[in-house]
């Protein structure tokens, strides 16, 4: 890049003179621990409640302060909600990325920069860009900040309320808004509110003063739309939490790791909040871990005595539970585990998104084992797995993996209010003290008396002589008895298949969406549901191709995927990792399908996008 | 008496009984797990609320051999520590006598063992300590002592790990020591930590009638020379009556295992204070120094909260709660909803 | 089993005279720690000197002493190799299981039992038999025995002697032979020997004045035989740990676990044997870890800094060695872990014989992980992936493991002797400094020079200022920098894909049986291979049903496994675990042939057999 | 001078650089890279035979940020010490300096590091200690303060694990502690760690500027009030300049953290007997009595033999090893068959 003294930056009048409303894509370029998702929230907010559709997603690294970070914004009328990898507008305070973010804008798109040094250490006064082909913006945010006397260390963040000034002007974004979102932000706390504020509307009149809108790119406001009416924004591992609150979740052990410490936090703080007995003492208990071996023994301590218990973890925290969860399985001892996928393999990209644990998770532990997995699409269904977790872990008695992603767990997604849980909690099988006396004392534990390869079992604590049994990762026989007779590892192995068979139907089934006529179907599962329906709605609109739909929301699989996707001449599976995995369970289950089953796989750690699965249903026909 | 005395439960000692051992005759462990049963009974602990948890080794598997009306898990080798920490947490009604092996617990459980202990969770830790893996036949484990040897493992160039020094370093709110052969002893130590309310951790030193059989352990047997000549093969075991011994508080006494090693046993007397951890910590490495085995209650302390304490949980254990009390109700749900922003 | 005073056992005869000679089974049931193995073992290798096929499969309870075992020694003399679940003749010494050992007998079947109590512990004269259809013989077991005056501590060990004796005169098994199998087994050490060969000899003498043979069952020597000649017996781990120390291995670190323990003890031995310098100074280093994670990071260690570094392991370690084989495969290490495959799920049955980790270990780590697997199905293959396995780890930079299982591993084998390994090692792509000062200091640690996928490494110590690199499970450019780019991130995963194609061509090849016409074929691996080749001849013999026949090697599956399934109508998939889990991973590779694989799969602790196999083939054509 | 000198293997401190840092500005983490690669220039270390180890965390990334010119290996969490183990073994002829956090080491790596304490593996460990989990945004560690409090993690009700004592009750052969700011005596230990023969544990208190911020922690700073009440994001982070101390032997000093936290530090002197096991563990547990942070050497042992030393291995490094010194001959192994019964 030229590095030469330029007061004004180019801003050729390129577009046609259409203007193009509420249809594109921001993207915030700056660096982490900034401050800016304040900012960048605040803009969100502010879309959401102009009832404008809007998408956020927070690209950051995996350190705490200083490299870059990305956030995007599409703003989209017709309530698109999945990831876009191509922004329009740019705004940036970060310099070290200015060339390549400059370079991935598309002719006629926007940038928006500093004309002097937010934080004072690089020199943008000196900067010119590389492109003549997009329209440029500059704001003085170092002036404007101090114009409002900030503390010395809350000058960088604050700073960012500059562009969000500019980027209100100059793309229509309602002021009173921006207020709301910081005053919820700052959870209405006055000096910091109108600090903010104050410097947002200097910024707005600056560049309502100084800058003439040359760009095609507006937001209006949808005062009659519905997408975003009686809705509320919030992260997927918040979701989970509050889930997890209302499924009753009796014990938390956990250890950090990204993305999905926010999930035990925001269930600290809610248990905090919700769950409290009149004298003031928890209904439950939480336990940060040593590491995540302890954290998945404490839960299957838990699980065995009764209570519902969960963890949450990523990628490396799997698949040191590995051990855990196969005894978990054999022993039948449930547990709840989110596991908030980021990229692998190894410690790979932790603040990147992608579904690469679905084999893994699903086969977790040697020997034979097989793991029940659930899904979530979306905020209602993380959820909804959030309580409805312990439900199938305590019915099935056994560990219930709920994989969502980084992508659902940590950015903001609109969504409908959640639903109050429809039925009570089901807590299983198990045999109290009476049941036992009912039964004069005759039970086994092992013993599939229903015919549905789920057995009953007791609660240490049970106060009755004939409650106890012996829990073990051993060969066992019915009645929990150690044995290497083969018999009884058959009949064992044989019922823990069984169940799995139950669990096939007990589980979510999957969403299916189908047209008249459609030779081609795609399924998928989790959070590509955004870009898959809008690849479904651009394949008919523009290439007249009408495509079915399946989403599987649960491992083992559905007989119900089977069936669907004997109906088709050929199958997409779409999902975000490296192998197609999905794609792989599916031959396994489906063999005699198996050479119609298209992979259409890719994992760079942003979410899919709707074009990129659409050339590819194209490409692949 | 004896056989038809019942406790204040009204139950008898039979009553404590577990299933018949498929250790070793002679094993140190099956010594302790009478002892348990024994101590069980006489302190009338209410098996139904109690849970037997252990990980995986000779020793993990003894909970099956006593208290058969009791709960048991036994879990995966290292990690009853962190099983065991949900268990109470979740049912702080509930007794926890977990058994463990010194490869079990100072080997592949050792951060859970030292965690365990730093969270004061609380439950009975029994250690059945002979130096080495029993169930895999004999390699050393971290408590082995330095320089030993046996015939299948060599000798051991590490120092020895004492777990009663590291977990009085984690804070341990109550570390006992003894030897599977002082019956009383065990029992008393037992009874003491049925009481406590915190972790109670009690090594016991436990020879291994079949590995452990060089002369210069201090948790050993002696084979004679002859003996080995004809057995070079892993395949036979030796069984071998109990030992026992029974000495004054105070006083040392010098144990002759079977095949002719000994071991130093030196128990403490009420000249120790066991609430003083400065001198718990003196009195080990005295131990160390004078390449004795101290056995009794080294150190107490009564005060330390519990986890379950510091988690200020109701008092009706958390997995007796009825529903309304777990789930929030709807307008629960509409409050946090509402502060959202939405 | 109604218990009476008897002193004669029935002894009808049922036989019609003929004589079954080398085509039988015996089985020995003892309890483990009373020293039957020594007696069990020196029958087996009287036989096997004899020229006499025999192959012996111990079954053994998961503790140290008094549980039932079951020695069964198969003689053939078409040298079928394979367990056979039936055997004709019982040795008992075990009271407690007399009652469904005798059970599980054919008509016409022999038992061999005590009249007194060889342990002192249990009334064996006053038992009766509950069959009449088989026939029985007595032996004063303790009486014989204390003749001896054995010490009173080796008497229950000495009184196995016994059962040797008897067995040799009713069965006709070469006295010679039978004292030098005892002189191999005590070093030649001539107290033992003649304490223990006097007790066979004295009950030889016994049964020779006692007994008269009215069963059908005799061995006979087969001195014109190749079956035995020139051949050696071996356990797999033994096989392993010899091969290991030829495959020059630097670096062992183990955590004991059965059945896997014996790799690492025997190679102790051998090590100590045969590894050492002029001065006596070890050329490897072995340390006992402190657990499975530990060891297994010591080899990662070791492996990066240019060892030829192996563990040895089975299931509870594999799952605890995922997260660190997930970094290895991540950041190219290479390093070698055996895994005696035991029961699973979780701790199962330590002692019983399985296959089912093959899909587990497959995919070892999370996100999109792909590990490297050999399959050994005999000494030979044990030997040479011992030395072999070093090769593929340092060639391909990888993790590579090697599959075996408890059949192999701890079961005496007749064997080849073994050859020497026929080419030099192959210490793979290492740039030393003198290469460095070629290249002008210019690698890059993950750039693919070479096109195959594998790149070239520097170790650290080498003497260039150029040499370092920095390595990391995070994502990763071609110069081993920290990257978040998806470029980066998407190139090192093609690359990786890669050259998981190239050890498709590199690692050792299925071998593969084919005749003309066979519409049929079975693919298996391992120790599978002894039955499938009998069921193979059964199926021609006696069905006239020609089968082809595929034997895995390795994972990922070379090309010539779909090339070949190509050929036939139907491909049964035979294996030794629950889930048939190599069908599945060829359902993966293989989508378009997957309609025609049919999995034949069963896992109950006990090697595959012939009957069982032809069966199934038969089942479902 | 300064900038002009070398060393010498005639090498400028600016060859001993690294990468810049990606820490927080302030970190004590980024003092520490500074001293370890001014020391390595001072003490002339050969980069071309130094490794550098981590786990992960913070602090274990910044082997990037110092010696450049090392091989370096950023393992997984916690698991440095088996790595370096088999590095070691492999190749003696390596300098190995690891660098871990107080979570990768106190927390999931603490049955690691106990045990290569307990090996004596050859390297210099150095924990950067701040009592909190940095990368993952501030939970507390194992070595929190008891009663700590931080904004976003609550109260700590747990003892901090003193990871001096631990290493010195494994055995632990070379035991130091002290304080980032502290540049001199960071050196110094610095220097008598790479010529130690065993393990050589520092423990540096190192705040951490971002997290470990409420006044009453030994390892914090202190925002004051109105701060946390206009940020309550962590995705915020005030850069700081590091702090700086230098203060004699035998004396103590109050350091003030930048926001008003105060630590005390006491540095050991000359009358302290670092090779006497009881008087080392005697001024932990005064120290811990008194609240004070103890620095300096607090325990060596010359003697100890290395678990390289105890291996008996060649003099030349394995991995050197010639091919003919690995695989043994064709005759050796027809005589390891002919051993075989066959
Ligand atoms: C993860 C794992 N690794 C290894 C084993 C094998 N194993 C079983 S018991 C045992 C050692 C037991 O030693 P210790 O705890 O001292 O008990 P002891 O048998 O001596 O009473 C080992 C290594 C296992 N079961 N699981
Ligand atoms: C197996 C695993 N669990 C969790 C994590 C997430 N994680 C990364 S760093 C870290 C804590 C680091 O704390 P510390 O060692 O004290 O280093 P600091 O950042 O404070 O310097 C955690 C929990 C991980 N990377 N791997
Ligand atoms: S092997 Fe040792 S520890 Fe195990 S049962 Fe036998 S004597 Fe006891
Ligand atoms: S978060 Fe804390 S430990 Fe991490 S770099 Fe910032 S100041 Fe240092
Ligand atoms: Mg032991
Ligand atoms: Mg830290």
């Amino acid at each position: 890049m030229t590095v030469v003294d330029l007061q004004q930056a180019p801003a050729t009048q390129l577009h046609s003179g259409q203007r193009i409303v509420n249809d594109f894509s921001f993207v915030v370029a700056t660096t982490n621990g900034t401050g800016s998702q304040t900012s960048n929230n605040t803009l969100l907010r502010a879309l959401f409640k102009m009832g404008v559709p809007a998408t956020g997603k927070n690209l950051f690294p995996s350190n705490i302060y200083g490299l870059p970070t990305w956030f995007y914004i599409r703003v989209n009328k017709d309530n698109y909600r999945a990831h876009r990898s191509q922004a329009e507008v740019l705004v940036t305070y970060n310099f070290d990325t200015f060339a390549e973010d400059i370079a991935a804008l598309p002719p006629g798109g926007v940038c928006i920069y500093p004309m002097d040094a937010p934080s004072g250490k690089k020199k943008w006064n000196v900067v010119t860009p590389s492109r003549d082909d997009i329209y440029y913006y500059r704001i003085p945010v170092d002036e404007l900040t101090a114009t409002m006397n900030p503390d010395q260390a809350l000058k960088e963040y604050i700073a960012n309320m500059v562009y969000v000034g500019a980027v209100a002007y100059l793309f229509n974004i309602d002021m009173g808004e921006i207020e709301r979102a910081l005053s919820y932000h700052f959870g209405g706390k006055a000096k910091p509110i109108s600090m903010n504020f104050g410097l947002v509307k200097l910024a707005y009149d600056w560049a309502k003063d100084n800058l003439q809108k040359i760009d095609p790119y507006w937001c209006e406001a949808m005062p009659d739309a519905t997408f975003t009416k009686d809705k509320i924004m919030i992260e997927g591992n918040a979701a989970a939490a509050l889930g997890a609150v209302f499924g009753g979740v009796q014990f938390v052990a956990w250890y950090p790791i990204t993305p999905s410490s926010s999930v035990a936090e925001n269930l600290q703080s809610y248990l905090a909040d919700y769950r409290h007995d009149e004298e003031g003492r928890a209904t439950y208990a939480i336990v940060q871990a040593e590491d995540e071996l302890a954290a998945i023994g404490m839960i299957v301590g838990a699980g065995w005595a009764g209570a519902r218990s969960m963890t949450a973890t990523s990628g490396p925290g799997i698949s040191l539970m590995a051990e855990f969860t196969g005894l978990a399985y054999f022993a039948e001892v449930p547990a709840v585990i989110w596991d908030i996928q980021r990229m692998g393999p190894s410690t790979g990209l932790p603040t990147r998104t992608s579904q690469g644990d679905i084999i893994f998770t699903h086969f977790l532990g040697h020997g034979d084992t097989r793991q029940v997995v659930l899904l979530p699409a979306n905020m209602e269904e993380c959820f909804r797995f959030g309580w409805e977790a312990f439900d199938f872990a305590e019915r099935l008695q056994t560990p219930v993996f709920v994989l969502s992603d980084l992508d659902l767990g940590m950015n903001q997604h609109v969504s409908s209010k959640f639903e109050y849980p429809e039925r009570p909690m089901d807590r299983g099988k198990v045999l109290t003290a009476e049941d036992l006396q009912k039964l004069g004392g005759q039970w086994a534990r092992y013993k599939d008396v229903d015919g549905d390869g789920i057995t009953y079992r007791t609660l240490p604590g049970t106060d009755h002589p004939n409650a106890a049994y012996f829990t073990r990762g051993t060969g066992h026989n019915e009645n929990a008895g150690y044995s290497e007779k083969v018999e009884d590892w058959h009949n064992n192995l044989k019922r823990l298949a069984h169940k799995m068979n139950t669990a096939r139907e007990l589980l979510p089934q999957p969403v299916i969406q189908q047209n008249k006529g459609a030779k081609i179907a795609i399924v998928s599962y989790g959070s590509n549901d955004y870009a898959i329906q809008e690849a479904i709605d651009y394949l008919k609109a523009r290439h007249d191709l009408s495509v079915d739909y399946l989403r599987i929301l649960a491992l083992p699989l559905s007989p119900k995927v089977g069936e669907f996707i004997n109906g088709y001449d050929r199958v997409y599976v779409v999902e975000n990792n490296e192998e197609g995995q999905m794609a792989q369970l599916m031959r396994m289950d489906f063999p005699q399908k198996a050479p119609d089953l298209v992979s259409v796989a890719r994992c760079n750690g942003m979410p899919l996008d709707a074009e990129w699965i659409l050339s590819q249903v194209l490409e692949r026909k | 008496m004896g056989r038809t005395k019942t406790n204040e439960l009204g139950l008898l000692a039979a009553d404590y009984n577990g299933r018949p051992s498929t250790l070793c005759p002679g094993c140190g462990h099956n010594s302790i797990s009478n002892q348990i049963q024994q101590a069980a009974f006489e302190h009338s602990l209410d098996q139904h609320f109690v849970v037997k948890m252990s990980g995986i080794g000779c020793s993990s598997k003894t909970p099956a051999y006593f208290m058969g009306r009791s709960h048991a898990f036994n879990t995966i080798h290292g990690r009853m520590p962190s099983v065991t920490t949900g268990v109470m947490l979740v049912n702080h009604h509930l007794k926890a006598i977990g058994v463990s092996g010194d490869g079990d617990t100072g080997n592949i459980g050792f951060s859970q063992f030292k965690h365990l202990v730093r969270r004061n969770v609380p439950m009975v830790y029994i250690i059945e300590n002979n130096g080495v893996y029993g169930l895999t036949k004999g390699q050393f484990s971290a408590t082995a002592d330095y320089g030993q040897k046996t015939k299948y493992a060599g000798k051991n160039e590490l120092p020895a790990i004492d777990l009663c020094a590291e977990a009085l370093l984690a804070d341990c709110s109550f570390v006992a020591r003894s030897f599977s052969g002082d019956a009383k002893q065990i029992r008393s130590l037992l009874r003491a930590a049925f009481s406590h309310r915190g972790t109670a951790v009690i090594d016991i030193i436990s020879p291994c009638v079949t590995f452990n059989d060089a002369a210069d352990s201090t948790k050993s047997y002696f084979w004679g020379k002859e003996h080995r000549e004809i057995l070079n093969e892993v395949g036979f075991v030796r069984g071998q009556e109990d030992i026992a011994v029974d000495y004054e508080e105070g006083k040392s006494q010098d144990v002759q295992l079977h095949d002719g090693g000994w071991v130093r046993l030196k128990k403490l007397d009420e000249s120790h204070d066991p609430t003083d951890r400065t001198s718990a910590f003196r009195v080990l490495e005295q131990a160390r120094k004078e390449q004795v085995i101290i056995t009794g209650l080294i150190y107490i302390d009564q005060e330390r909260a519990t986890l379950v304490e510091n988690a200020r949980i109701t008092d009706t254990p958390l997995v007796n709660l009825p529903e309304d009390q777990l789930r929030p109700s709807k307008a629960t749900l509409d409050q946090a909803l509402s502060e959202l922003f939405g």
